[in-house]
């Protein structure tokens, strides 16, 4: 079956991500297709190349980073909530004239759209709030 | 896109105190621009979005009101609320911002049911 | 002695209020913020018949189109913080 | 037909579950996620009484010390997973 | 610092579906390394992270009752908890993870007024 | 009087920042004394330099900083909420090897302690949650 998953809070304050992290690993392990991940919200901090964790607590952006890298996944993170939320590729960090960017690099900024694409593309979509 | 789903998106959250309703919205107009059918479903106290005479100019934020009003421009017409919602904040629909369909608790169920992709927000 | 409490929940939140009414004495007061301002529609206003001392923070009423609320005492920003200096601590609800 | 609810909201945010419940249909299933685990503790778990199927996700029943838990069946992650292929949609509930 | 002030701590939440829990504890940590008399009251929800035996590994978080058994070795032992939240989950205090001081709920506003700085969290 | 502010939510999400800004201003302009702003939680968000805002929508991280500069604030981000959720200053992101920064240069990663001492130090302390 073909999944696409939506992820609306912010990584170590909710719990969300991390659920949703657990679920992607066993659709996949499952044979599934993960067509893509979309985070809204506040999960656009998901994407922030600057997290990071103490050796005994799990790094979220690093292990999408990993999942994706692994699974060839698409993650997608909704342009117009990042910029709001200071969460920037090194195009939009020019565009906004910002001093620099914070995407990890296996995520991609795009617009809504994309959930709308992923939702018509996908058997089953399922949202991971907090 | 060839493909139509129905979407439900639902909303349980007041405006202003979070950006939910703001961002709820975002995504019902992206539906419409890409000619996806999209029912709106407000629940307890996201029934108070629909207040008319907001003023958010007093904390900074933009009008809800007029994207709500922008709504019927999109096709986007089938915005629902429990009855039940409404009168647990004691509002009638004539004070709403917008026209909107009533629906009774029972219903809830077979709405769901009706829908392809339900996003909650 | 008395305390100043702020509320920012609305009535789906109805825990959030319980738990700051079961802390607060009779003369404190009581000031909704944010989405706590929906706790003085007609409807709700009953919940807080115990407490002597409510208002509403004026920006957030209006925000939300409440224009019309009657009964509750509406204070700007000025007066938040001149709440804050007639009570000898602040504990805050969200 | 049937629809999976997933909730992940403690027994202080009982509207959540309250607005969950009443769009749930008999042959709807209903996964506790986080912390909406707690609602299968004895004390709270008779509010589902009108659910027919319940589930609860059993990392977050381990994780929170719930081991003891009885009359909730347990689902792993390859369970929540099998669980949105059996149901035509999933409705999140925070 | 040599002025002392007595802070109350107050959490409402559930523990590991937000952080709210663990980072309460850091700052009552805190207190006690500033010598400062810090209490903690668990409301609602937030009595739940009394709960023993929590295997948060299986969701990749670090073990509240862990941190909760060192507040002893930090001079915080004021951990109150109202008989009513108590009750509400159907708890008794021998199946908690560390000693705590069951409060009547009458006696909340006498505690508010006895603290100098309440936070929440 | 002596007033420290504690800002637990993130901005735009929560409208709580928006609340603390008003009263801070508000409270400045009754020619009160603000010991210290502290963000904890995903309030640490509050100290991104690189969100950006629409023209007719407010810019919180900015408006924190230009406030700070207008009257001296001490506005301190707390260093372990901070890096566990992205925020970095130049040190920071050296020591921790991540590939740049993003705090706003008004604002200060600091400890707990910084927490503990305005507390001291103030009349009263409020707290902005979300």
């Amino acid at each position: 079956m073909i999944f696409t998953l939506i992820v609306q809070a912010s990584p170590y304050q909710h719990q969300a991500p991390e659920t949703a992290l657990r679920f992607a690993k066993a659709l996949l392990r499952q044979g599934h297709t993960l067509h893509r991940i979309f985070f809204y919200r506040d999960g656009v901090h998901n994407g922030s190349a600057l997290v990071s964790s103490p050796r005994d607590e799990q790094n979220l952006p690093e292990q999408w980073q990993a999942l994706a890298e692994e699974h060839d996944l698409d993650i997608v993170v909704c342009i117009a909530a990042a910029i709001r939320r200071g969460v920037l590729d090194a195009t939009e960090a020019k565009r906004y004239e910002r001093r620099g960017d914070n995407l990890h690099s296996a995520f991609e900024l795009s617009g809504l759209g994309q959930l709308v694409e992923a939702s018509l593309a996908s058997d089953r979509v399922i949202t991971f709030g907090g | 896109m060839s493909i139509n789903k129905r979407f439900l998106l639902i909303s349980r959250s007041a405006p202003y105190g979070t950006s939910a309703a703001r961002e709820m919205l975002d995504i019902a107009l992206t539906c419409s621009v890409f000619e996806q059918p999209v029912t709106l479903l407000l629940l307890g106290d996201a029934v108070l979005q629909l207040i008319r005479d907001h003023r958010p100019d007093e904390v900074s934020q933009k009008n809800l009101n007029a994207l709500q009003a922008s709504l019927a421009m999109y096709d986007i017409d089938r915005i629902l609320i429990p009855e039940t919602a409404l009168q647990k904040h004691g509002l009638s629909t004539d004070q709403l911002s917008i026209p909107i369909e009533l629906i009774n608790a029972e219903q809830l169920p077979a709405l769901i049911a009706e829908h392809d992709i339900v996003i909650t927000i | 002695m008395p305390t100043l409490h702020t509320l920012n929940r609305g009535p789906s939140h109805a825990s959030c209020l319980e738990e700051c009414l079961s802390t607060m004495a009779n003369d404190d007061t009581l000031l909704l913020i944010e989405d706590g301002v929906y706790w003085a529609l007609p409807s709700h206003i009953s919940v807080l018949n115990d407490v002597s001392h409510i208002r509403a923070l004026k920006a957030d009423v209006l925000a939300r189109g409440l224009h019309q609320l009657s009964g509750t005492e509406l204070v700007d920003d000025d007066g938040f913080v001149g709440l804050c200096t007639q009570h000898d601590r602040v504990v805050s609800w969200f």
